[in-house]
């Protein structure tokens, strides 16, 4: 059973062309980036403004519990069913996904942004005002670098359920690495499902690798290092 | 009694379901994460490859683990094992770095006291760091069992019986009704549980008084 | 080596200031004082008695809701909040330091506010680190590689950085150890002397603002000031019941770090190690080449040359020219019954403790030229 | 009578519609149950989506009428476990497809037309099972356009899209890429060669949306499904009998099998068509009746 995975993983036919895993993967990480960016506008600014000013603070926790359970199926066919006849072409079906993606993201965005800057030492707060600095001086020059590690950790568990999630786009007939679960699954292809399985899970970790790296260049050392 | 086009008998019977496949993986996942974590904590160099491994599994989609445990397992692919297994590995994944963390959270002379006191080390997890980990634990359940709802309702791509087949029933319909049942009771379902979760550890943790900040 | 800056001093003026908020509380109520300039001004009290509150309406951390407060003659309600917090040091209970940023770039952070060149932003961090004894190596590093009395003087480097003639301090000290907290409070001092910055203080410990203030006011619960006066005034002359409870118990024996005399003070003849005891006295002083105490020697305890295993050490060295409270503690703390008096830490004598307290119960009561907490 | 309720059949048909055709992959959400119908009553099963569920209540309201005593027990599961349920006794009688049902039973079965295939599925079938005659409804593959597409082009059959195939995208469920009776089979017989092929894994109601709303041209859909009078879609004619026939047929265990029962539901097959199935399809899928009530009416129409 592993061996006839691995033998469908080795094909080089099965990495090449249009559908080929090599397409599929850029295709998936595509959307998966596009989620990510468009959830990362919506819950930042929100998570800021929340962290930062202390107000609204309900709205975001019931945001980020509330919108983890909502349940990710049923959103993709209300919003196909809204916009399919609404929409042309391409589009009628990525909009969809989009959405389920996007409600996917925001929570884990928001409670990190939100817990990142809430966490901030108030001492540091207080003193960055009591020198002298304006409201969006403290913001950006100690909340925000502050809350990095907690904003980043954020944004890669929101990452990692958006590239596990982003299969279903395939449901509505879009590509990316789910081609290869639902196409497996409707042609009782076993091998195919298994090995998109793991790629799925092979490029969630690449990238959750690739965020780590970008998080070691941008967190100041001073929040890791201790004496 | 029909409400959007969904029999109200049919809605509880979905529920009742939804609440079997996405409540037992909860407390199956939670006894079988009890013993990784605290493995994890035990054993330093088991720390990283156990959080790693079991962080891995939350990234496997889950249509993937629905379609593919069959083929593990020797099941049906209609076998609601497939999601209760599917689901339980869901929770270990999300409950095994909480269970770690819980056990940590204990403050050291805590620890040290009961040591000193004599306790053994599986004594003393039982009798002073779980109960003392409850509200760390009850959060990451509260997590796991709210994802657990959401994800349950995948399975109605493999027409596993629960809340989600109302997503695929209306859409099959072209009915709008159905779906919003169904997302409207996943997310009563969801608070539900969250809120049975938050009070059991509410009781079980009497010396957490709500303390009113001033 | 720190260059002695001399500021151009001013000083802060509180009139009738109010503060009460929506739901009715009254955190400050009608208080007024003024912070002389070149003084240590420090705001005591229980908590919730509002000292917190008044000193961050002096920078606009919060704003009064009736009353006046004048800084360097200005009215604060007149300047932009964040000039004026600006040209205000501001140093905080827990340092407050940004974790993310290196020392050197906590300490520049108002030189950078306030737009300074690179260069000479630097330049004066590196200055009032040297003068806070974190010279060379620790700018580097970052705040969690430090102590916590290490992490307070940048703190105090910080709020010193942008050349303030006013310097607001909330429980500076109170977080720290009492052994470092100690040193802090002398280094303190000395710089404060040094620099002449106006500084308005708030702690809860009646003690440090004995040991640090020209000026204490003392608040009480609801916001009013119960006592504005000078620390032996305020020891001595307690306004009413609160200020004497909350002064404390020993305040008496306090009192005396402020009251000098003249203690008869008698001609010893010390002896150094490798020499026999003296044999006309039950106990000798040990000095070393240049006349430091060092101990004292019981002449039936000690066979042939003095070692230093024979040495008895304890007791406190008064200075010469020291208060009340210096000689009882030195003749009360002394092995030999007799008290031991330096200058400049070299042996003047000894001196007696029935003598100090005779001196003690003669002595007028203390009258300091109180300033009155309401003055306008 | 045993609970056979609308919901569980049309959830259960989730987004396995292509179980009506060939490789079915209906659910199975009752199959746990169990008992063994007596001698003098029979028991009739239904797959797990609407239409075999519909046709089974049909069946039983007939059979009733003449005065048969009758059970039913709906939404068995797929084809593996209502077989087994027919050779234990659990039931008697399903309503099936003849084209899936022969190539079930014999995977080498080559006809496709409606004549062919039966007399396969008379070939392979065991003893202990019997077909009954087929009826003329069939619910199979169907390849369809809009009425525009139609007249636009003028198409009728399958093959007329030959010329214009090439601008034009294909959709349907995505094992219809695969297998030869789909893609392939499309390109081989007719000659066609769309586009670009967008697999619809979200049942057919996606693919007929897709096709009404333009995001594919030609659609993928089973004969029977309501979205096809629904939205005027053309069903092109299939001269060249690509796609195997599926014509309803009731299955029943040889022991059950009597004169009465045979006359009642040849006349039930013979009143069936597709466009009738179709219609009364629609009344349970889109129109949210009971099955019961459905059949109840269409038998007491047919007298």
């Amino acid at each position: 059973m592993i061996s006839s995975v691995f033998d469908w993983l080795s094909t080089p036919a099965n990495w090449e062309g249009d559908r080929g895993i090599i397409s599929q993967t850029l295709t998936h990480l595509e959307y998966s980036l596009i989620a990510l960016v468009c959830a990362a506008l919506i819950a930042v600014p929100m998570g800021l403004y929340i962290g930062h000013t202390g107000r609204g603070r309900v709205v975001a926790v019931s945001i980020a519990g509330g919108f983890r359970a909502i349940p990710s199926l049923g959103v993709l066919f209300i919003a196909v069913l809204l916009l399919l006849p609404r929409l042309r072409g391409e589009l009628a079906f990525a909009l969809p996904s989009l959405i389920v993606l996007v409600i996917l993201a925001i929570p884990p965005i928001l409670s990190g942004v939100y817990a990142g800057i809430a966490e901030v030492d108030p001492a540091a707060r207080d003193a960055a005002k009591g020198m002298g600095m304006t409201g969006s001086q403290v913001l950006w020059q100690v909340e925000v670098p502050n809350a990095l590690p907690l904003m980043f950790s954020g944004m890669r568990s929101a990452m990692l359920q958006i590239i596990a999630t982003a299969t279903i786009a395939a449901v509505v007939g879009l590509g990316g690495l789910g081609r290869f679960l639902i196409d497996g699954q409707a042609t009782r292809d076993y091998d195919e499902m298994a090995g998109g399985a793991l790629l799925v899970a092979a490029l969630a970790l690449l990238v959750d690798f690739v965020f780590g790296l970008v998080q070691r260049f941008v967190v100041s050392p001073g929040l890791t290092k201790t004496a | 009694m029909r409400l959007w086009g969904v029999d109200l008998g049919e809605l509880i019977e979905l529920t009742l379901d939804h609440i079997y496949l996405a409540g037992v993986p909860l407390i199956v996942g939670l006894l079988l994460a009890i013993p990784l974590g605290w493995l994890a904590v035990q054993r330093k160099w088991l720390y990283g490859p156990l959080l790693a491994a079991t962080g891995l599994m939350y990234t496997i989609p889950s249509l993937a683990l629905f379609i593919i445990l069959p083929g593990i397992l020797g099941t049906q692919i209609l076998d609601p094992l497939n999601v209760l297994v599917a689901m339980t590995v869901y929770t270990i994944a999300l409950l095994t770095r909480t269970v770690a963390d819980a056990l940590q959270s204990v403050p050291d002379h805590v620890k040290q006291a009961a040591t000193a006191m004599g306790y053994s080390p599986l004594r003393r997890l039982f009798a002073v760091d779980l109960p003392l980990g409850v509200p760390v634990i009850a959060a990451g359940m509260r997590v796991a069992a709210v994802s657990n709802v959401s994800i349950v309702s995948v399975a109605a791509l493999v027409g596993v019986s629960q809340l989600g087949i109302l997503f695929t029933a209306g859409f099959n319909r072209n009915a709008m009704g159905p779906i919003l049942i169904g997302v409207v009771a996943c997310l009563i379902l969801a608070t539900l549980f969250d809120a049975i979760i938050l009070s059991v550890s509410k009781a079980l943790t009497p010396w957490q008084t709500s303390r009113s900040g001033s | 080596m720190p260059t002695v800056r001399y500021m151009v001093s001013c000083m802060i003026r509180l009139e009738g200031v109010t503060k009460r908020y929506a739901d009715g509380t009254v955190a400050v109520d009608n208080l007024s004082f003024e912070a002389p300039e070149g003084k240590i001004t420090v705001l005591v009290g229980p908590s919730g008695c509002g000292k917190t509150t008044s000193l961050r309406m002096i920078n606009r951390m919060i704003e009064p809701t009736e009353g006046k407060i004048f800084v360097d003659g200005k009215d604060a309600s007149s300047l932009k909040p964040a000039e004026l917090r600006r040209s205000i040091g501001y140093v905080i209970q827990h340092a407050g330091l940004f974790p993310h940023r290196t020392v050197l770039s906590n300490v520049q952070t108002v030189p950078n506010l306030l737009k300074w060149d690179k260069k000479r932003a630097k330049d004066r961090a590196m200055e009032v680190l040297e003068l806070v004894g974190l010279g060379g190596d620790f700018a580097k590093r970052y705040p969690g590689q430090l102590s916590g009395g290490q992490q307070q003087r940048v703190g105090v480097a910080r709020a010193l950085a942008g050349d303030p003639t006013v310097m607001l301090m909330d429980e500076p000290f109170s977080a720290i150890d009492p052994v470092v907290r100690e040193v802090l409070q002398d280094e303190f001092l000395s710089l404060q002397e040094r620099l002449g910055t106006t500084i308005v203080m708030v702690t809860h410990d009646i003690d440090e603002a004995i040991k640090l203030g020209h000026r204490i006011a003392v608040l009480r619960e609801g916001g009013t000031l119960a006592q504005f006066s000078s620390p032996d005034d305020l020891l001595a002359h307690p306004n009413d019941d609160f200020v004497a409870g909350f002064v404390g118990r020993d305040r008496g024996y306090r009192a005396l770090s402020f009251q000098r005399a003249e203690v008869p003070i008698y001609p010893a003849q010390p002896v150094e190690l490798g020499d026999r005891p003296l044999p006309d006295e039950e106990w000798s002083i040990v000095v070393d080449a240049n006349r430091h105490p060092i101990g004292w020697v019981e002449r039936d305890a000690v066979e042939g040359p003095i070692s230093q295993s024979d040495l008895q050490l304890g007791g406190t060295l008064a200075e010469e020219h020291g208060s009340l409270r210096g000689f009882l503690d030195a003749a009360l703390s002394s092995p030999s019954g007799r008290g031991v008096v330096v200058n400049e830490g070299r042996l003047v004598g000894t001196l007696r403790p029935q003598e100090v307290l005779q001196i003690i119960r003669k002595a007028p009561r203390p009258s300091g030229d109180t300033i009155a907490g309401d003055s306008e | 009578m045993k609970r056979t309720s609308i919901l569980a059949a049309t959830l259960a048909a989730g987004l396995t519609l292509s179980a009506c055709g060939g490789d079915s992959d209906p659910l199975d959400d009752s199959g746990e149950e169990s008992g063994s119908s007596s001698s003098d009553t029979i028991t009739i099963g239904s797959a797990s989506f609407p239409e075999n569920v519909l046709l089974m209540e049909i069946y039983a309201a007939a059979l009733s009428d003449a005065g048969v005593d009758v059970e039913t027990r709906g939404n068995i599961g797929q084809r593996e476990t209502y077989i087994a349920g027919l050779d234990d006794g659990s039931i008697d009688m399903i309503p099936e497809y003849t084209g899936a049902l022969t190539l079930y039973l014999n995977a080498d079965a080559e006809a496709t037309d409606p004549d062919g295939v039966y007399a396969e599925l008379q070939d392979a079938l065991p003893e202990n099972l019997t077909v009954l005659e087929p009826s003329a409804a069939e619910d199979k593959d169907s390849i369809v356009v809009t009425a525009e597409t139609a007249s636009e082009y003028d198409l009728t059959a399958i093959g007329d899209l030959e010329p214009v195939a090439g601008e034009l995208v294909l959709g349907g469920p995505p094992e219809f890429e695969e297998r030869f009776t789909g893609v392939p089979g499309l390109n081989e017989v007719y000659g066609l060669e769309f586009s670009a092929f967008r697999p619809l894994a979200a049942g057919s109601n996606l693919t007929a949306q897709s096709l009404a709303n333009g995001q594919i041209d030609v659609a993928n859909i089973f004969s029977t499904d309501p979205s096809i009078s629904e939205n005027d879609f053309v069903v092109l004619d299939d001269p060249d009998a690509l796609f195997v026939a599926q014509n309803i047929v009731p299955l029943v265990t040889t022991d059950a099998v009597n004169d009465e029962i045979t006359t009642t539901l040849n006349g039930v097959s013979a009143e069936l068509d597709t466009a009738i199935l179709t219609e009364l399809l629609a009344q349970v899928v889109v129109g949210g009746e009971a099955p019961e009530d459905v059949a109840r009416e269409f038998v007491d129409s047919i007298g």
